[in-house]
């Protein structure tokens, strides 16, 4: 080895420097981040690290009233699930429920309360003192004057204390002026109910029990009154009674996911089904399968609808009919429902009233398995009647711009939205002096507003419910918070509470309460001293504590019929069963049918991500529009999946792409409700069509309710061209072993 | 011999003729290089890099398709990789003199076509930074590959494949690292005289090598056989329709073969243009290959008509949708060109003519190559949309990230080759003096 | 330092018959250099089979023990179960035999040839640049002077073109 | 010497799986299931999954470890569409198992098919290799709009992307079932004491869930149902989910 | 010219020896590292002494980190917990000062994590104490420990030997720890 230099040996030192050099970077790199530890300051009382608390609840999602139990960790809610001693979902939770935790931790949930600067400006954030101080002053100013009338409140369809509070809150204000608006409300079903049973409230249908649903568009799955509680009763009817397998048939001109799990889907043709009813009313006489007393009445009624003269109006055959009728008898208890797409057209009431009377017939009333009439929950106020219908609604509108609406309220609801443009609501609405939204949203009608009071969610507030329909007897939910409010919000309770005390006068006298909660402990005091004198609790505080563990009142017991038959003789002479359209039939040629969609509901749904990701359960669209159209139009047309179609009504116009879609009728189209926000956070905002918005404005005369089933549009093409975002590929098995066992399948 | 002009080359022309290929350097060669490069640079590793930092998502794979333009492009080098070492070996063992002036650098190609896909196997998987997991190196987790997954087959086989050739490679240039060596002066001399081992070509020496030369080729053999047998079984071992295959194995070798033995032609026709080889690498060696290239062709065909007849005659719903697919779905385009030029246009070297022309058969073998690009592109992209449940069914379209890390693979491989042509020389010095007259005095 | 005296040839035949006589005088300790391989002048020095074929062969069994090994020792190290399989699957590890066969096959192969044949040469050796281009030639250690004179003579009748002396590392 | 060859044998019988100390099965009542999809949501709030945006489901990488495949039967009007929820069926003999080069994926204890991510190096040959095409790939690192993220179930593993995942039968819940029975000193978790996700949300009760190893399961007693069968069951995967026939003829 | 390649390799002594100190000096220095850089014993925003608390006044582990046997986290006190006997005891010394502070800012104490496990790795306290695991087994002598140090690695290996030597039910199963 011969000797290293100077120059050399430098060049090692310098070597083995940059080695280390490298050496220690790695280390350092390659170290695990320094995290902290954080303790608190002060624990909370049943605060364990890392174990879940479940608090029981209600959702709010819908107008179902399920319980839920609420999974929280640290104070964050991780999980919604349903609440096992719930009568009505016991248990199970829909989707859209689930999905609750999305509104809770939304990202555009508006987070202060805003003030508009100047009409058609900005938002301001303010304080909450300075709203309510505004609000109040406004308010408390009409009162003194005797202008309380010029208040209105319009809310979505709350229901218990909440309902009472805004309804005491309202009179004491002077206002008669308080009107509930939900675009999916069956005012029609409830008229119905009220002309044929003389009932306030909806019947229980008892679909567990049953050995024949015989429904003519109610999708009963999916969107129709309390689709949790009747996919358990399903389950039940299909598979829970050992050999006895309950058979479902769907009448519907789109199959809905009802129609997809029926047996058989029957197309009538839309507007048509009460008709059909009628057929099947006139072939169970002449059938000689009702002996009542009144035979003769009912077969004056129905003689001249038999299935011969009925099959070329409904599109189905006359040995069809007779085949439906004679199922209908023979699978007794057998249960005829009505509700959605056929229970929204103009002839809503009629329809519903034949097709009840086909339980009249069948002797399907007041018994395990047919409709049994719920005990009227008298634990608060019933609430239908608040329920504004159509009318009521082009009534506020008129109200509104003809100046007779100085304030009006608007909590939780969204007519912007939720009615079509022909009612020209927007535009009155914008005439209104002082325009208020309650809402946890930026939705299109809070988007109009001159005042912003952001709302908890209801997993952040107090409250309670009875759920509707009702399972048979009496039950009442609570509502509890199950997080603190994650941002400066307030509960509606609270708020007008507060507004109350602001106002003045004689407010503070009938509403003492500074708080929801406080208030809702009254009210079910009441409920513990009127109804439940009995020794199950000693006090109410074990009372309320086990209300507040189990979140329902009423659990667990088996349904006891109202045995008192309310059935009243139904004059089924008089009613105008044929359906009415919107355009003729030549120059629009195809009835439009908008559905309620499963995922999003009437629009609701919408900003809710997971709702957006969740395929739609027929077509597995995703975060779009589409229009349904048959295979066999499509190809008329020249039609192809994805194209973007125009569809034209007499009121307006919307463009979205085609689905082919199978199922269908050829002579409908059908536009699923929900998509075509302008507003509502970055999940809604500008995506897909909003087909209310084409609808004519025409009513259904003996229920006041929007037709909206009644439109007929023309359809074209564009040219344009959308790729549909969709999760299924193929959807034929293709002769592959997917359903049946090996070796069976062709 | 078609040229009769030909002046059979003296042992000191083919040095000199063989060495200036790696002494003199021009500017087309640096133009060449430098382009290369860059292509290599912006195509391949760019995208690459932007993959890494975003997530495999850059690329087009999707939930129906989970593999795609990576996984054909690894096949396809795979399969470019398997002209040389055993053409090369096999024709060794069989003393076919004719192998002699083309081996060499059809033996570059192997080896960085090899290379070149052991690149897409890191541009494949999703966590590039925990790939040494596949390797079994004792770790403090305790925890091994699992030797029963068919990729651990490829790891093991790639692994042993880019050993053995590239010791192939380097150990029958050890006479001409020499050689330079002693053409050469300073750094390079050094450099050579430690590639070299020392070399002077002494009998003890030259047997030693032609016997250590001799095993080699038989291990490599069987080796490469199995390197794309292996490689099938990536999909043959799945049960998804249209790659759960028994005629795989053959299959990709078969083509591997194909694709490699045109690729030498392509290989054959640049280095005899650019680097004035026209002496050492001639007609018959072209004429041969042309010759080899219609067998591996008529198999080929043979083997894809089996593939498409027992997919259809079998009439299971998995296999007719994929073959239908396959057949007349969106990349029906792709599948009949690849059978216009694998099965059709070697039909033309049929003709003497045309197999004798370096022209054409620079066209051919290029087309050739296209040919085999798509095919395997076309068993990824039609056969993993189409799977078993209907529902599931999908589509796979490359991405642009793919697109340019595919050309820039090329690019790599033509980098590597470039810098190989500067440090061996491209054709064996010793052997093609052993195709020439002996330096005897009765010669 | 030692010497060592170079013959070099012009043509194959006189190489050959120089290194034959050489050989016949007793100078057992010759080196034959060429530029290609010459069977006959392996034979002249004695060689005949290569032992790098042991090599080889204790390589691949010694490869075909480790493969199995590793795939066996791997899947029991940490027992992961997959798909049904046997933890100590026989197909797949044969594969994994097959090639770790080969690669310890192809790393002795080359082993044994370094082994076999004395290269790497770490020591200058007596070489002239020609013998790699077209020339032939002969080293031959001389044990004494008269044996180096003995040996130039002998190159010379054979007809090299040209014999010198060469210094070496010993 | 033996108890060697005992070792021996067990290791090289293949169908280790037969010996298990639970056997997690599901069953699905294709005749109960209404496609409403509840379960799908469940699964994405319990796992974690990302919400990944209308572009990543145009390219097909949505992630949803339980998915409602459709089927349409039949031509207008005379038509059909069944639902089938399609999850890892859990296969015993897992075709997606053996090609994993790290074993990131393997069969455990409990007769689950287990995905561990953090050994995953994304070579994606399981997604391939599965018939069921239930393994889905983080193609990128997913966030979560603040403050969504608020909401992730600090059970499960947050995915980088690069990783391979899959429904595993909501294993967190199995895990806290066995500690709480550890926690009651029994030695097994009993029958309805672990319900994954979508089998709790279930409005329908189309699915059970429960050791197939219990003779008196609910899930047991499923499986000897004879309208029950595994979906593809020619691939001989031995599928952990049973499917119950939808039930076609009616009188 | 020679043609040794001894010669040839000695040419490029010192470049080869350049290379091998980069390589040596990098052991060396991630030693280095790891030796003097280490984050096993970080210092803490308060000095808080186990061997005070634990060894000298005798207060058991479970009076503070009462979750222990009942979460996975052992739980960290809360600054409540702390000042619930500061308030009284010992209220002059300058790190029972700065935990006042704290309180009176009603801050949590930011202290530095010393036994973090790695990412996705799920451990819970309650199982291991409930199968008699000495908190020391893991911790190490904490209650001598003026300032924390974490003995232990806490990287997977040490878990799994430990699982194994103590055959664990399915203590070597992944999704004991991974899910």
């Amino acid at each position: 080895m011969t000797n290293i230099n100077r120059r050399d040996f430098l060049k090692l030192i310098g070597a083995g420097s940059v080695g280390t050099g490298a050496g220690v970077l790695y280390g350092e790199v390659t170290k695990q981040t320094v995290e902290l530890l954080i303790p608190q300051v002060i624990p909370p009382e049943d605060y364990s690290p890392g174990i879940a608390t479940w608090y029981n609840t209600t959702c709010g999602q819908c107008s179902a009233g399920c319980g839920i139990s609420v999974r929280t960790r640290e104070g964050r809610a991780k999980k919604i699930e349903g609440n096992p001693v719930h009568p009505v979902n016991q248990g199970r939770l829909c989707s859209m429920g689930q999905a609750g935790l999305n509104a809770l931790y939304n990202p555009d949930r508006i987070r202060r309360p805003l003030k508009r600067n100047a009409p058609g400006g900005s938002f301001t954030p303010i304080s909450w003192d300075e709203a309510l101080t505004t609000l109040g002053r406004r308010l408390g100013n009409l009162k003194i004057q005797g202008k309380g009338n010029q208040v209105t409140l319009l809310s979505d369809g709350v229901r218990g204390h909440l309902d009472k509070l805004f309804a005491t809150f309202m009179q004491e204000l002077g206002s008669d002026n308080y009107l509930q608006y939900d675009f999916a409300f069956p005012n029609a079903l409830y008229k119905a109910n009220k002309i044929l049973f003389d009932i306030d409230t909806l019947p229980y249908y008892d679909i567990k029990n049953t050995n024949y649903v015989l429904s003519f568009g109610a999708d009963y799955l999916g969107t129709w009154l309390s689709p949790v509680h009747y996919s358990l009763a399903y389950g039940h009817l299909r598979q829970g009674r050992g050999k006895r397998r309950g058979k479902c048939v769907q009448i519907e001109p789109r199959m809905s996911l009802t129609g997809a799990n029926a047996d058989e889907w029957i197309p009538a043709k839309p507007g048509t089904e009460g008709l059909l009813a009628m057929a099947i009313a006139n072939v169970i006489i002449s059938d000689d399968h009702y002996r009542g007393s009144d035979i003769d009445d009912w077969a004056s009624a129905v003689g001249s609808y038999s299935p011969s003269a009925v099959s070329g109006q409904t599109d189905i055959t006359e040995s069809e009919i007779k085949r439906i009728a004679n199922d209908f008898i023979r699978h007794r208890p057998a249960l005829a429902i009505a509700g959605d797409n056929i229970a929204s057209g103009t002839n809503a009431v009629s329809n519903i009233l034949a097709i009840n009377a086909l339980n009249y017939l069948a002797g399907n009333l007041n018994k395990e398995g047919g409709v049994i009439f719920n005990k009227k929950p008298s634990l608060v106020q019933s609430t239908q009647q608040r329920h504004a219908s159509y009318i009521d609604m082009m009534g506020l509108r008129d109200a509104m711009s003809t100046g007779q609406v100085d304030t009006l309220i608007v909590h939780n609801t969204n007519p912007v939205f939720n009615l079509p443009n022909s009612s020209r609501f927007k535009e009155a609405l914008t005439k209104v002096p002082y325009k208020v939204s309650l809402s946890s949203f930026m939705d299109e009608t809070t988007d109009l507003v001159d005042l912003v009071l952001p709302l908890n969610t209801y997993l952040e507030s107090w409250g309670d419910d009875i759920p509707e329909p009702g399972v048979g007897f009496t039950t009442a939910t609570v509502l509890q918070p199950v997080v603190t409010p994650i941002y400066d919000t307030r509960s509606s309770g609270d708020i007008i509470l507060t507004l109350a005390h602001q106002i003045g006068g004689e407010l503070p006298v009938a509403l003492p309460w500074t708080n929801m909660e406080d208030y809702l402990k009254a009210g079910w005091k009441e409920i513990y001293s009127g109804q439940i004198a009995n020794s199950a609790f000693n006090s109410f505080d074990q009372f309320w504590r086990k209300a507040l563990e189990s979140g329902v009142w009423g659990e667990n017991k088996t349904c006891v019929p109202d045995r008192k038959n309310k059935t009243k003789q139904v004059q089924l002479n008089n009613i105008t069963i044929a359906p009415e359209f919107s355009g003729d039939e030549k120059d629009f040629p195809f009835t439009l049918l908008p559905y309620i969609s499963q995922t999003f509901f009437d629009g609701k749904g919408a900003n809710l991500p997971w709702l957006q990701e969740l395929p739609d359960p027929m077509t597995s669209i995703v975060y779009n529009s589409w229009i349904e159209l048959n295979p066999a139009t499509a190809k008329k047309l020249g039609i192809k999946e994805g194209d973007l179609i125009n569809v034209q009504s007499k009121e307006g116009s919307l463009q979205a792409p085609a689905f082919i879609f199978p199922a269908i009728r050829p002579d409908v189209i059908a536009i699923p409700i929900g998509q075509g926000h302008t507003q509502y956070g970055r999940y809604a905002k500008n995506r897909g069509v909003n087909p209310i918005n084409i609808l004519e404005s025409i009513v259904d005369d003996a229920s006041n309710a929007l037709a909206w089933s009644s439109t007929r549009v023309k359809i074209s093409k564009t040219g344009k061209h959308i790729d549909l975002v969709k999760t299924s590929g193929v959807t034929r098995t293709l002769g592959r072993q997917i359903f049946d066992k090996p070796g069976k399948h062709s | 011999m078609t040229d009769t002009n030909y002046q059979e080359p003296g042992y000191a022309d083919v040095n000199r003729d063989i060495l200036q290929t790696l002494l003199v350097t021009g500017p087309k060669y640096w133009i060449t290089f430098g382009i290369s490069a860059s292509v290599a640079l912006i195509c391949f590793f760019g995208p690459w890099a932007y993959q890494l930092y975003v997530g495999v998502g850059a690329a087009g794979m999707n939930r129906s398709a989970m593999w795609g333009t990576y996984l054909s492009n690894f096949i396809f080098w795979i399969g470019l990789s398997h002209s040389g070492t055993l053409l090369s070996a096999v024709l060794h063992i069989t003393h076919s003199g004719w192998r002699k002036a083309i081996y060499r650098s059809a033996e570059a190609m192997t080896l960085f076509s090899l290379m070149t896909a052991a690149c897409f196997v890191m541009v494949h998987v999703g966590r590039l930074w925990f790939v040494h997991w596949t390797a079994p190196i004792p770790n403090p987790m305790e925890l091994w590959p699992n030797f029963r997954s068919p990729l651990m087959f490829d790891v093991m086989a790639v692994t042993t494949y880019l050993t053995a050739s590239s010791i192939f490679i380097y150990m029958g240039s050890v006479p001409d690292y020499a050689a330079v060596r002693d053409a050469s002066t300073g750094l390079r001399r050094r450099l050579y005289t430690i590639f070299s081992f020392g070399w002077r070509g002494t009998a003890k020496e030259w047997h030693t090598l032609s016997w250590a030369y001799m095993f080699f080729a038989v291990f490599v053999i069987p080796l490469a056989v199995s390197v794309h047998s292996i490689v099938s079984w990536d999909f043959a071992l799945s049960i998804v329709p249209g790659l759960h295959q028994t005629i795989f194995a053959p299959y990709f070798v078969c083509g591997a073969i194909y694709s490699g033995t045109a690729g030498i032609v392509s290989v054959m026709f640049l280095l005899r243009k650019y680097m004035q080889l026209e002496r050492y690498i001639r007609e018959i060696h072209l004429d041969n290959l042309g010759k080899l290239l219609i067998v591996l062709s008529l198999i080929w065909t043979y083997i894809n008509i089996v593939e498409v007849f027992t997919g259809w005659y079998s009439g299971t719903s998995f296999e007719y949708e994929f073959l239908k697919f396959r057949l007349f779905g969106f990349y029906a385009p792709l599948y009949w060109e690849m059978i216009l030029f694998c099965a059709v246009v070697p039909l033309f070297m049929l003709h003497k003519k045309i197999r004798t022309s370096w022209k054409w058969m620079f066209i051919i073998s290029i087309l050739i190559n296209i040919g085999m690009f798509t095919e395997r592109f076309i068993i990824v992209a039609t056969s993993l949309p189409r799977k078993f449940l209907p529902d599931a069914f999908g589509f796979y379209f490359p991405s642009f990230v793919e697109i340019m890390i595919s050309i820039g693979s090329f690019a790599i491989f033509t980098t590597l080759f470039l810098i190989f042509i500067k440090w061996t020389p491209c054709v064996s010095i010793y052997e093609v003096k052993e195709t020439l007259k002996p330096l005897r005095r009765d010669a | 330092m030692a010497k060592s005296i170079l013959g070099i040839f012009q043509y194959e035949e006189d190489f050959l018959n120089a290194a034959k006589s050489l050989k016949a005088s007793g100078f057992n300790d010759i080196t034959l250099m060429s530029p290609i391989r010459l069977e006959e002048a392996e034979e002249i020095v004695g060689l005949y089979k290569s032992n790098v074929r042991y090599f080889s062969l204790t390589g691949a069994i010694t490869g075909a023990i480790t493969g199995f090994s590793l795939a066996v020792v791997c899947a029991l190290v940490f027992i992961l179960p997959t798909g049904g399989r046997a933890i100590i699957a026989f197909p797949p590890f044969l594969v994994i035999t097959y090639e770790v066969t080969i690669l310890f096959g192809v790393l002795a192969t080359l082993l044994g040839f370094h082994f076999v044949s004395g290269l790497p040469a770490w020591r200058d050796k007596a070489y002239k640049v020609d013998t790699n281009i077209d020339r032939f030639s002969i080293a031959v250690d001389p044990g004494s002077d008269t044996d180096s004179t003995k040996i130039e003579q002998t190159l010379r009748d054979a007809g090299a073109e040209e014999v010198k002396q060469l210094e070496v590392a010993a | 010497m033996a108890k060697i060859t005992d070792k021996i044998k067990e290791y090289t019988r293949p169908g280790y799986y037969e010996k298990f100390d639970y056997h997690w099965t599901m069953s699905i009542d294709l005749d109960r299931c209404t496609g409403c999809g509840a379960c799908v949501v469940a699964c994405q709030a319990e796992n974690n999954l990302p919400i990944v945006g209308e572009k990543r489901f145009k390219e097909r990488r949505e992630m949803k470890w339980l998915r409602i495949e459709r089927y349409w039967e039949g031509e207008y009007p005379n038509l059909k569409l069944k639902f089938l929820p399609m999850l890892c069926q859990q296969c015993d003999q897992a075709p997606c198992e053996t090609p994993c080069p790290v074993a990131a994926t393997y069969h455990n204890q409990d007769g689950l098919n287990t995905q561990i991510y953090n050994r995953c190096i994304g070579t994606r040959t399981c997604a391939v290799y599965c018939p069921y095409e239930v393994r889905y790939f983080n193609w990128f690192t997913y966030t979560w709009d603040e403050p969504l993220e608020q909401q992730l179930n600090p059970d499960v593993t947050v995915r980088e992307k690069g990783v391979m995942e899959k429904c595993t039968f909501c294993v967190q819940r199995i895990r806290m079932a066995k500690d709480k029975a550890k926690d009651d000193n029994r030695r097994r978790v009993k029958d309805g004491e672990v319900t994954p996700a979508c089998v709790q949300s279930c409005a329908s009760e189309a699915m059970q869930f429960g050791d197939l190893n219990d003779p008196n399961s609910k899930v047991s007693k499923m499986t000897k149902n004879k309208r029950a069968y595994h979906v593809l069951e020619e691939l001989n995967t031995k599928p952990s989910v049973v499917y119950l026939q939808k039930v076609e003829k009616h009188d | 010219m020679s043609i040794s390649v001894g010669d040839a390799i000695s040419s490029f002594k010192i470049p080869i020896l350049m290379g091998v100190m980069v390589i040596f000096g990098f052991g060396i220095g991630y030693l280095i590292n790891y030796t003097f850089f280490s984050d096993r014993s970080p210092v803490q925003p308060i000095n808080f002494s186990h061997k005070i608390h634990v060894t000298d006044n005798n207060i058991q582990c479970m009076h503070c980190h009462a979750y222990v046997d009942k979460t996975p986290s052992a739980g960290v006190p809360s600054v409540k917990k702390c000042m619930g006997c500061h308030k009284a005891i010992a209220t002059d010394k300058p790190e029972i000062i700065k935990l006042t502070e704290y309180w009176d800012k009603q801050e949590p104490i930011p202290w530095i994590k010393v036994h973090d496990v790695p990412d996705f790795v799920y451990f819970t306290h309650k199982r291991h104490i409930k199968a008699g695991i000495e908190c020391q087994t893991c911790h190490g002598p904490i209650e001598t420990m003026a300032r924390v140090t974490r003995v232990s690695s806490l990287k997977m290996p040490w878990c799994v030997d430990c699982h194994t030597e103590k055959q664990v039910e399915n203590g070597r199963d992944c999704v004991t720890c991974h899910k």
